[in-house]
């Protein structure tokens, strides 16, 4: 993989893609591992009627029935798999997403109380580019310009810096691994 | 406690209906606050109002079903604009996602105007290969599509006898949530001097600052805030004009709170 | 076939639609005011949907075409006319299906360990090819990003910007320096870099405020119109 | 299309004329033999100056004498002068050639020809990156080497991983469980290993406890490593028979599904400390919100910038950016780990250093030294 990245050949990508499809069939087999793990775990709990056991039933029977519908009749449009998907999957996950609507209010009345120094600055540089672009404070050029100037100048540095940071940080991880210095995450050591 | 020691740590549930209220009362009561055209949004709307009845422009639907709320009002804006001032509109698609979108808001538009399919506008359908197609139809939009989204052959649409490349094309409109806007400018614009208008999403506005600098884009039409300018511009008020509402009355409250929450921090230690 | 009696089941199938999709947004919405047993059902019910939807989709488009339908083919072509060629393939694809079938081991705590063997092939695939993709696009890009401005100064305002982004840039990095205490002239780097870092954060939230609440609009629009009807 | 056939009649009626006109093949750098670059002179040949057609139309054959086919149309307007012709085989050799047909005079360039593209072994465009990994793998392998020798090194302290073991002790004191996410990122991004380093001395301290540690999970594959690892974790610690591997699962891969089902974790599981640690998404905020209303003690780290300002704002402790991935030199205390930091911090100066010099010679014009920096 790391040297694939200098050999433009063919021969290069097509190993490529042959890695990449064996990382993609190892993920499918830990899948049927994981869903195996899961129905177990809900399976017990129903027959050991926990505490809630009923909605453990409802997740166990909602992944049968889906199972059986998108192997049975297919994906296609129309179908009752992509009318389930469209109906109860698709919108679910909307909502889930849209709750952050609330929680960035919640997160921002508690988290932007004037501290120190840094709690100063992350509450302009919040604020100003905020109300910099909403339609209010976008109509009064200098809120405007100044919301401009703090995202490419200022935030766009430390945004570097970070990449940077990240950049060093997971190519040392990723030695270590190949190096074989850290080996946790095969559990032995 | 005293109560700025409480106020610090309100009960979220207040701050969340309010939340709820400053998005939700906006879009059911349509308050109509004043919205400012910026020149991106002008230019794009100048450049339109400044074209023949029968001219063709060729609107991309390049997103997910994902960022709809900001997609559709610019997209219905646009149609709207275009219907009015009979000018004639080829659709497509660069995503999955959008083609049923672009397909629907052609022909919902379509009818409020009265517009034939097929003689007035078209909507070709999905393409992959973002790269390919763009440069395609550069050279025969036949090639790249060869049948429209009915499954009727091109060759046999009135409109598109007249349609055959960019060459033809008065401008290209790409509606987006990511970065295809970019290959429309550097393939579309570059190689075959189409004149392309990125409409995105807000938070890719800043994507395409450069472009409209090196004048490589006519204007821009960024998110809600940009759809509602565009409805100023066109007078005819649609759904983004009561978005940007909800968008401006929900940031207020956003800012209410945090002055809120500073000065019960304050007080509370003051009073310490 | 009767048209209008299929028409009349879409309009109806939508309509049913739309009330189950609004009636699951209210439910995954009470959760702002406390959990309870209508959000636990709609958060039960969208876990088995989708891990439904995933194990289809993971089938259909990874485990039968890269693996069974070729299985099946070149195992064929060994009796057939493929011959020696389609036994090589044949055993060729068998190495990845035997790693993905050690998965299976963890069902066997005795043997668990085998499946090791695929996820340290799986971690190791992935390290290596993060190795140049980061050295290049958040390293050399970054570097190159900040000191292009250099060649193209051309006024004032661009001196200062170029200024403020190469001491921020510098300053942030000593922020991430970890062998060295954060004391006297670098410590007070270190401190500037984190009032960097700082603005970057509450530009970034205040940046994303926007779209969360389109979000919400968005959620919102299909309650009041398309199930509720309240406005056009 | 009937202008289109009324060309087509024209032609087979007139035999071409051909022209010399200057057809520029190149070999395109860098790939993988399937390519070729053509460029021209300014269109419109001086033949054609007075009809000045829109767009032409290149032709590539197998054979000088051969068929021409289509291969691209190319605009008169075109500013670039250059198209890349896409596909092609690297044991075949072509010849390409402008032609065009307009107002009834069919033009035809000479053909240039013969050219095959070449298959490239070493991407030179990417010699940078080359040069860096190198430079950052010796640095790095050599302070392992000094690591072995058992030399330890000072490492600044990071408030959240001080805090890391205040956050467990609470959990045991209160009596409540630890929730743990690595977030959305698949096993085979290095904070999600990141993670799963971090995890596993968590697990070790968890287990002299006895306090349980839940981690539910977006992606099957950390399951299974993250059970190995916690596993271990136990093990080290001597408590292998305290290990449930009930309580570290698969739950869906769905993003919001996933962010719903932890959300309800938390209301009914009551943590009293929540760890973050991995690659997150929209759904950071969520998870932090929710567990900040039910008052756990919170610490997060991620490698995704935009996901940092979120959890700045509901966090009680946050690693920044590369502070994630020193996280295990930190916990484990191994010198070879801690040396790899070393390495990275004086990569660091290094560019720092670039910046600074780069900086200078680009005030004095020297384009060369930013180019050094472009990778392709």
């Amino acid at each position: 993989m790391l040297i694939q990245f200098f050999i433009p050949s063919k021969l290069s990508s097509s190993v490529y893609n042959e890695i990449t499809n064996w990382a993609q069939l190892i993920y499918a087999f830990a899948l049927i591992v994981g869903v195996f793990g899961l129905v177990k775990y809900h399976l017990g709990r129903v027959s050991r009627k926990s505490d809630g056991w009923i909605y453990n039933l409802v997740t166990v029977v909602s992944l049968f029935l889906m199972a059986f519908l998108g192997f049975a009749f297919g994906r296609k449009d129309g179908g009752a798999f992509m009318w389930i998907f469209n109906y109860f999957q698709a919108p679910m996950q909307a909502s889930v997403f849209s709750l952050l609507a609330f929680f960035v209010a919640s997160a921002a009345y508690r988290g932007f109380q004037a501290r120190n120094t840094e709690a100063v600055l992350l509450l302009l540089s919040a604020v100003f580019i905020m109300f910099g672009i909403a339609s209010v404070g976008n109509s009064i050029p200098p809120f405007a310009e100044i919301a401009n100037w703090i995202l490419m100048n200022p935030s766009m540095t430390a945004r570097r810096g970070i990449f940077i940071g990240v950049g060093l940080g997971t190519i040392a991880v990723s030695l270590r691994v190949i190096l074989g210095v850290e080996r946790t995450y095969l559990g032995k050591e | 406690m005293g109560f700025w020691q409480r106020a610090r740590y309100i009960d979220r549930r207040i701050i969340f209906l309010l939340m709820l209220l400053g998005v939700g009362l906006p879009l059911l009561t349509n308050i109509g606050l004043p919205v400012r055209v910026t020149r991106d949004v002008g230019n794009v709307y100048d450049y339109i109002e400044g074209l023949n009845p029968g001219d063709v422009i060729l609107i991309s639907y390049d997103h997910d079903t994902g960022t709809l709320p900001e997609m559709i009002p610019m997209s219905d804006a646009i149609l709207r604009h275009a219907f009015s001032r009979n000018l004639h509109l080829v659709g497509m698609a660069l995503r999955a996602e959008g083609t049923a979108i672009g397909r629907q808001n052609f022909r919902r538009i379509g009818a409020e105007y009265g517009r034939e399919e097929g003689k007035d506008f078209v909507f070709l359908g999905f393409r992959p290969e973002i790269t390919a197609a763009i440069l395609g139809l550069g050279t025969s939009i036949e090639r790249v599509f060869p049948k429209d989204d009915r499954d009727i052959p091109i060759s046999e649409i009135e409109l598109m006898n007249t349609v055959r490349n960019y060459g033809d094309i008065a401008l290209v409109i790409s509606i987006s949530d990511d970065d295809t806007p970019v290959y429309w400018v550097n393939y579309a614009n570059a190689r075959f001097k189409a004149k392309v208008v990125p409409a995105v999403t807000a938070v890719m506005a800043t994507t395409f600052f450069p472009f409209i600098d090196s004048g490589q884009i006519r204007g821009m039409i960024a998110g809600l805030k940009g759809a509602a300018e565009y409805e100023k511009l066109i007078k005819i008020p649609g759904r983004a004009g009561r978005g940007m509402d909800a968008q401006s009355i929900a940031h207020m409250v956003m800012i209410g709170f945090i002055i809120m929450g500073n000065i019960a921090y304050f007080m509370s230690r003051k009073g310490k | 076939m009767d048209i209008g009696f299929i028409y009349d089941y879409l309009i109806a199938s939508e309509r049913l639609g739309i009330w189950i999709a609004a009636l699951l947004t209210l439910a995954i919405y009470s959760f702002l005011y406390k959990d309870n047993p209508i959000y636990r059902f709609a958060e039960s019910l969208l876990i088995g949907i989708s891990v439904g939807f995933l194990l289809v989709t993971t089938f259909e488009t990874t485990l039968m075409p890269k693996a069974f339908e070729p299985l099946a083919i070149s195992f064929t072509g060994i009796f057939g006319s493929g011959g020696f060629g389609a036994f090589g393939s044949f055993l060729w694809l068998l190495v990845p299906v035997t790693l993905g079938l050690l998965m299976f081991t963890r069902f066997v705590p005795k043997y668990a360990w085998m499946s090791r063997v695929a996820l340290a092939l799986y971690i190791g695939f992935g390290a290596g090819a993060s190795i140049p993709a980061n050295m290049q696009s958040y390293i050399l890009n970054q570097i190159d990003a900040t000191i292009r401005p250099f060649l193209a100064i051309d006024s004032f305002a661009a001196a200062v910007n170029a200024a403020v982004i190469l001491v921020g840039l510098i300053s942030t990095l000593s922020y991430f320096y970890f062998s060295k205490a954060h004391t006297g002239i670098f410590g007070k780097a270190a401190r500037l870099g984190t009032f960097y870092l700082m603005i970057f954060f509450g530009a970034t939230f205040g940046y994303t405020v926007m779209a969360r609440i389109s979000l919400l609009i968005g959620r919102l629009t299909f309650l009041l119109r398309d199930w509720l009807g309240l406005i056009s | 299309m009937r202008s289109l056939l009324w060309f087509s009649v024209i032609t087979l009626f007139l035999s071409p004329l051909v022209f010399g006109f200057g057809l520029r093949v190149a070999d395109y750098p860098n790939d993988d033999g399937t390519r070729l670059v053509i460029s021209w002179e300014k269109l419109p040949p001086p033949e054609l100056e007075a009809a000045d057609p829109d767009s032409y139309i290149l032709e590539r054959s197998t054979g000088s004498d051969g068929d021409f086919a289509p291969a691209a149309v190319i605009s008169k307007l075109d500013p670039t002068l250059t198209t890349t012709d896409q596909d092609l085989n690297k044991d075949e050799k072509y010849y390409y050639r402008l032609s065009c047909t307009s107002e009834g005079i069919v033009w035809v360039s000479e053909p240039a020809g013969p050219y095959t593209p070449v298959e490239n072994w070493y991407n030179t465009g990417r010699t940078n990156v080359l040069i860096g990994i190198l430079l950052t793998g010796a640095m790095v392998g050599w302070f392992i080497s000094q690591g072995k020798k058992g030399r330890s090194q000072y490492l600044r302290p990071i408030a959240g991983l001080l805090a890391l073991d205040e956050a467990i002790g609470r959990a045991t004191e209160m009596g409540k469980p630890i929730l743990y996410s690595s977030g959305r990122g698949s096993m085979n991004r290095p904070a999600s290993i990141a993670s799963m380093n971090i995890l596993g001395s968590v697990a070790e301290k968890v287990a002299s406890y006895g306090t349980p540690l839940i981690f539910p999970n977006n992606d099957p594959v950390v399951t299974a490593v993250a059970q190995e690892v916690a596993r271990e974790g136990y093990t080290k610690a001597g408590h292998a028979d305290k290990y449930n591997s009930d309580n570290i699962y698969f739950v869906t891969d769905s993003q919001f599904g996933y962010a719903a089902a932890v959300d309800g974790i938390m209301m009914r599981e009551r943590p009293a400390t929540n760890l973050f640690f991995g690659t997150f998404e929209a759904e950071s905020l969520i998870l932090a919100e929710t567990g900040n209303s039910i008052g756990a003690i919170q610490i997060a780290g991620t490698d995704s910038s935009i996901q940092m300002a979120f959890f700045i704002v509901a966090c009680d402790y946050v690693l920044i950016g590369e502070e994630l991935f020193a996280a295990s030199g930190y916990l484990s205390g191994d010198p070879q780990v801690v040396g790899t930091l070393k390495g990275s911090d004086y990569l660091k100066i290094v560019i720092a250093i670039l910046l600074v010099i780069g900086a200078l010679l680009g005030l004095l014009n020297q384009t060369w030294f930013v180019n050094l920096f472009v990778t392709a």
